[in-house]
């Protein structure tokens, strides 16, 4: 970013344009993957092939889906209320798509350097929920409503478990920038704060279990967090039919759809920035540099992903007071279990 | 059979009592939901109206009759006894078998006509194949309830290698119109029993890897225990029957109990329900008598293969059918429980009334017992584990 | 002490039977799948596959047997009665035709596909087949036309038989004409002759109807 | 217990509530009063040596010679027997008391009755129809049933 202090205020506007726009080709093409993935791995676990007939296997099946959803009749019921029920998708949307500002892809790429950037993150990706009750809202719908109210009480909760375990990760680090927290964990797989990070050996020994503890917690949340199997049930198919989208189609419905996956490689991106070493090589210095790091981040937040894909394709749904038993009675519990033991450790 | 507590002298249901599942009792506006008839989990065109507090229920209004088919009108205009075993496999399209078995068994009966044995042990085999396809809908589809969608697949595989078994046999995948009066439409072809030894060996691993990916998953077991608990002297006194009354302990089964065919020839024993996760009765426990029901049909099967007679499968009867002037009630297990037909002859070829008594439509008329209290994702396990095929409770 | 223990329990038997779906699932990742890619591969059907009605008309004798057994009366047949003179040749089975089969009509949309057509036939001619792929973009279409007959020879067949009954009534009338007269002449007479019109036909001879056999197939 | 024996106590307690009886057939049915149906009904399932608890099935009937009845298929879980009942009614006042206080699931078995035969359910807590429309005309098993041309402008025979 330093590269481009100095370019008038043309320039820099030319810049941010284009440096705020990779981030959304990235979520894009990652869509596209992703859901193409999704489809396959859901089809060989049930021992089925999914897409055969769009090019080679299916692979451009996503593509051929996104057209079609382009052309799809634009429908808003006559008793929702259009303004919301339009503007609802763009927010949740924003909502994922602003936290990616502070996403470090790569040692010379990150949105926006800040150094509050695990707090914005969590800030910003709250503007979710306001976006799904509006959705739910707008839409008029009993079901809809339902699911949006579902969605907030639940991605509200989740919140906490999440916030605590980054907390534990800026605890050890001690920094709230992404990229600070990243170089921390440099030198190989044994450095990685989900093995207690570059600290002294007695004291490594004594924190990895509670790392180990914390980074699992903070999956299971980061599932909730986006509405994923065991957690999805603003959208419980075969409870509340789509949820808080019920009603939406065409364009509006992919953006949903998108923002869905955007979100899921964001919890991914941000566990693996905490604890997993970012772009970090797992390998210490060899196969490092700028582009090894992107390719090392992505391929990280990918085996997370796939994580979420595998599990949401094994798993039944839990119900809502589990749900919040979950939170607030197994998880949140130990994350404080977590934050003792490890402050302890770090002040030994 | 266990004892049966005593009822109260006018049973009356209590729409009134409201508990959360969480313990306590809240109350905020009501609101009136529809679910369905277009809903994803109401395996069918049923309409519930459901009275919500929040997402606690209290009180369900089933509506039926979306499917309504006239069957028993049908019946009573057709030219002759034969014609309507089509219209009874149309009736619980998911086990057309056991549709055919009761009506068929009520015909003979009428017209007292003793079928040879192989047939018997054929209907026997086929019956309890059908009853392991059925089942596997019923498990699998409440795994979707449940929100586990690979379940589902890996039950729609297995069933259908029963049903190219079946196909094979008479040459239909879901319809068959297999049994006839007196005997079958076709026998076995020369390769189903080595097929169907084959499908019994490849099937009990299977259900073992079923059971370990739903059954006994935590997730799911703490969705289902405790759910939709339907007690002993309830489930009697509504007649439910199958994995429903057994699911509540009570330990009853009409192949048993009432036999027919050449069930007491062979080594079985029903299973019931004992509350392991929870309470008897419960929504568990239900889904856990259809999954053990399904083992004890492959060993049903298996033995029935082995003592397989050779011989005629056609009983000498009259070319029309005309049994004397009379009534009969015959009923059989079916994988929904017991399904009986009361059949009126006035002596002529047609029947003069055929009712159905349908298990699907009696074990749904207990569900606003069992889901007041519930949440509405409990209701749709409820809904899911009553097991109901619209086509037979709609008829 | 106990609720603690079951509050762990419960975690450990969350996560352990997690491992163990996730153990299953992936284990089927690898496993070849299942299914076939429809219209490229198909399965084969077995040999007593019941889908689409077919009727081998040159075998038919119209004796309405399968349109009886029928519970949803989809066939639909119409016969006209030949003339003594006409030869209508005999079936596969060696049997003798006797009736025109002006219209035979499979409605394979009300098909229930129960086979209960295919015994009562005499001659074998209705079977079902194995194709299973026939739907239409017109309910119409649907109807399937078995009879071969060209309308011309339809009317033809109608206006001989016509004819002939007409002439078996005349001679009929002229034989109850001859009775009562006897009977007026006679006191103790026969019995009135009272016959339906619909008699067997008298004999005359006439040219055969012409009758073109074909591939029956559907409109 | 027999047959014979159900219908001799209960002629015994209820005398002239029992019509009718035909015990030398298959299934022996005794014919019951429409308007003592819930007494006996209630006889029947707590009198310890019937104890019949489980209802089989309840139908109508149209016998096509002005009457209407409800046959009911009872069974005890506990003795194991079983008896047939039938309450007739005739066409122009069919009218026969409610079991469903007694056995729960005659409750939808009754409205069934009530849709598809119009025997009105004396005491029945919810009579509606089942499963025809709520504003269809005419009961269809009836054997006199003439199909409507028309419902809510839709053509009926297809």
């Amino acid at each position: 970013m330093e590269a481009f202090q100095n370019l008038g205020f043309w320039g820099t506007l030319l810049v941010t344009i284009v440096l705020s726009a990779l981030p959304l080709v990235f979520v894009l093409l990652y869509a596209l993957v992703t859901i193409y993935l999704e489809m396959k791995v859901a089809a060989h676990v049930q021992d089925r092939v999914a897409y055969m007939r769009t090019g080679w296997h299916g692979v451009l099946q996503p593509i051929a889906d996104f057209i079609k959803l382009i052309q799809k009749e634009d429908i808003i019921s006559v008793a929702a209320n259009k303004k919301l029920f339009i503007l609802a998708p763009y927010i949740v949307f924003m909502g994922t798509y602003g936290a990616y500002a502070a996403i470090p892809f790569s040692s010379i790429f990150i949105g926006a350097n800040i150094d509050l950037g695990a707090f914005f993150i969590i800030g910003i990706s709250s503007l979710v929920v306001v976006g799904i009750l509006m959705a739910g809202w707008a839409s008029n719908n009993k079901w809809s409503i339902f699911g949006a109210v579902r969605s907030a009480a639940q991605m509200i909760s989740y919140e906490i478990p999440t916030a605590l375990a980054v907390l534990i990760a800026v605890m050890i680090t001690g920094s709230l920038n992404l990229q600070e927290v990243t170089k921390f964990q440099a030198g190989g797989i044994q450095n990685w704060l989900i093995f207690g990070g570059p600290l002294p050996l007695l004291q490594k020994i004594l924190i990895t279990p509670f790392t180990l503890i914390t980074f699992l917690i903070l999956f299971v949340a980061s599932l909730a967090e986006v509405n994923r199997t065991p957690f999805d049930l603003p959208e419980a198919e075969s409870e509340l039919v789509q949820g808080f989208f019920t009603e939406y189609s065409g364009m509006r419905w992919a953006l949903f759809y998108v923002a869905e996956y955007a979100n899921m490689f964001l919890v991914a991106g941000v566990a693996v920035a905490l604890f997993l070493g970012g772009w970090e090589s797992p390998f210490g210095s060899f196969l490092s540099g700028p582009i090894w790091g992107l390719f090392w981040f992505i391929i990280k937040g990918m085996v997370l992903v796939f994580l979420q894909i595998w599990l949401r394709w094994t798993l039944p749904r839990l119900r809502v007071d589990q749900l919040m038993y979950t939170s607030w009675k197994v998880l949140t519990p130990f994350l404080f279990v977590c934050i003792i033991a490890i402050g302890l450790i770090l002040v030994l | 059979m266990s004892e049966t507590k005593t009822l109260p002298t006018e049973y009356v249901s209590h729409p009134g009592e409201i508990k959360s599942s969480l313990g306590h009792t809240v109350r905020t506006d009501e609101m009136i939901i529809n679910m369905g008839p277009q809903h994803p989990s109401t395996h069918g065109v049923l309409r519930l109206e459901i009275v919500v507090d929040g997402e606690i229920i209290v009180d369900v209004i089933p509506h039926i009759g979306y499917l309504h088919r006239c069957f028993e009108k049908h019946a009573e205009h057709m030219t002759n006894y034969q014609q309507v075993i089509p219209y009874c496999d149309r009736l619980d399209y998911c086990a057309a078998i056991n549709e055919e078995h009761s009506y068929v068994l009520a015909v003979e009966r009428m017209l007292k006509i003793e079928v040879p044995e192989r047939v018997e042990y054929i209907r026997v085999i086929m019956a309890e194949l059908q009853r392991i396809a059925s089942h596997l809908i019923a498990v699998g589809t409440f795994g979707i309830d449940a929100g586990a969608f690979t379940p589902f697949l890996y039950a729609f595989h297995d069933r259908e290698l029963i049903l190219s078994l079946f196909e094979m046999t008479c040459g239909a995948r879901l319809l068959y119109n297999y049994f006839w009066i007196g005997g079958l439409s076709h026998d076995l072809p020369p390769q189903f029993v080595d097929k169907a030894k084959e499908f019994c060996t490849y099937f009990k691993p299977r259900i073992k890897e079923f059971n370990d990916l739903l059954t006994y998953n935590e997730i799911f077991v703490k969705r289902t225990a405790n759910v939709g608990v339907l007690p002993q002297d309830v489930a009697i006194n509504f007649a439910c029957s199958g994995p429903m009354l057994r699911g509540s302990g009570v330990n009853w089964d009409l192949r048993r109990d009432d036999p027919y065919s050449v069930y007491h020839k062979i080594e079985w024993e029903p299973k019931i329900g004992k509350g392991e996760m929870g309470t008897v009765g419960d929504v568990w426990d239900r889904h856990i008598v259809r999954m053990r029901e399904m083992e004890e049909s492959v060993k049903i099967i298996e033995q029935a293969l082995a003592a397989l007679p050779a011989g005629n499968v056609q009983a000498a009867i009259p070319k029309r059918i005309r049994p004397d002037a009379g009534e009969i009630y015959a009923r059989t297990e079916t994988p929904r429980g017991e399904l009986g037909f009361y059949i009126i002859s006035d002596g002529s070829g047609t029947p003069y009334r055929v009712k159905g008594r349908a298990p699907a439509f009696v074990n749904l008329s207990v569900l606003p017992e069992i889901s007041r209290g519930g949440m509405i994702a409990d209701l749709v396990l409820i809904a899911g584990s009553v097991d109901i095929v619209l086509g037979q409770v709609d008829r | 002490m106990t609720a603690v223990r079951i509050y762990f329990n419960n975690i450990w038997l969350a996560l352990s039977s997690i491992a163990i779906g996730m153990r299953i699932t992936m284990s089927h990742l690898f496993v070849k799948s299942v299914t076939t890619q429809y219209p490229d591969v198909k399965l084969k059907m077995p040999e007593r596959a019941r889908n689409r009605l077919y009727v081998n008309i040159d075998d038919c004798i119209g004796c309405d047997q399968c349109s009886m057994a029928c519970p949803v009366d989809c066939i639909t047949i119409e016969t006209i009665k030949s003339t003594p003179d006409q030869d209508l040749g005999t079936t596969s089975t060696g049997q003798k035709k006797r009736l025109h089969v002006p219209v035979f009509d499979i409605d394979i949309a009300k098909c229930c596909y129960c086979g209960l057509c295919v015994p009562p036939c005499p001659t074998e001619c209705i079977v079902m087949t194995d194709v299973y792929e026939f739907s239409e973009f017109d309910r119409k279409n649907l109807i399937y036309n078995f009879s071969v007959m060209m309308p011309q020879d339809i009317e033809q067949a109608r206006a001989k038989l016509k004819k002939a009954e007409e002439e078996a009534a005349a001679k009929k009338a002229a034989a109850a004409a001859a009775a009562a007269a006897a009977k007026a002449a006679a006191p103790p007479a026969a019995p009135p002759a009272d016959k339906p019109a619909g008699a067997p036909p008298s004999q005359q001879p006439s040219t055969p109807a012409s009758d073109t056999p074909g591939q029956p197939g559907k409109s | 217990m027999t047959a014979q024996e159900i219908h001799d106590s209960l002629k015994a307690k209820f005398g002239d509530a029992v019509l009718d009886a035909k015990l030398d057939v298959m299934q022996p049915w005794l014919s019951i009063a429409p308007d003592r149906m819930k007494d006996i009904a209630f006889f029947l399932r707590d009198d310890p040596s019937m104890q019949f608890d489980y209802m089989m099935c309840l139908s109508g009937v149209d016998y096509n010679d002005g009457r209407l009845g409800i046959v009911y298929h009872l069974f005890s879980m506990v003795h194991r027997h079983k008896i047939v009942l039938k309450a007739f009614c005739t066409k122009e006042n069919p009218h026969v008391r409610s079991v469903s206080s007694v056995w729960g699931t005659a409750n939808w078995h009754e409205r069934e009755v009530f849709d598809m035969y119009g025997i009105t359910i004396d005491e029945h807590p919810d009579l509606r129809r089942l499963l025809m429309p709520d504003d269809w005309e005419g009961h269809p098993l009836r054997k006199d049933y003439k199909v409507p041309e028309f419902y809510n402008g839709m053509k009926v025979p297809y």
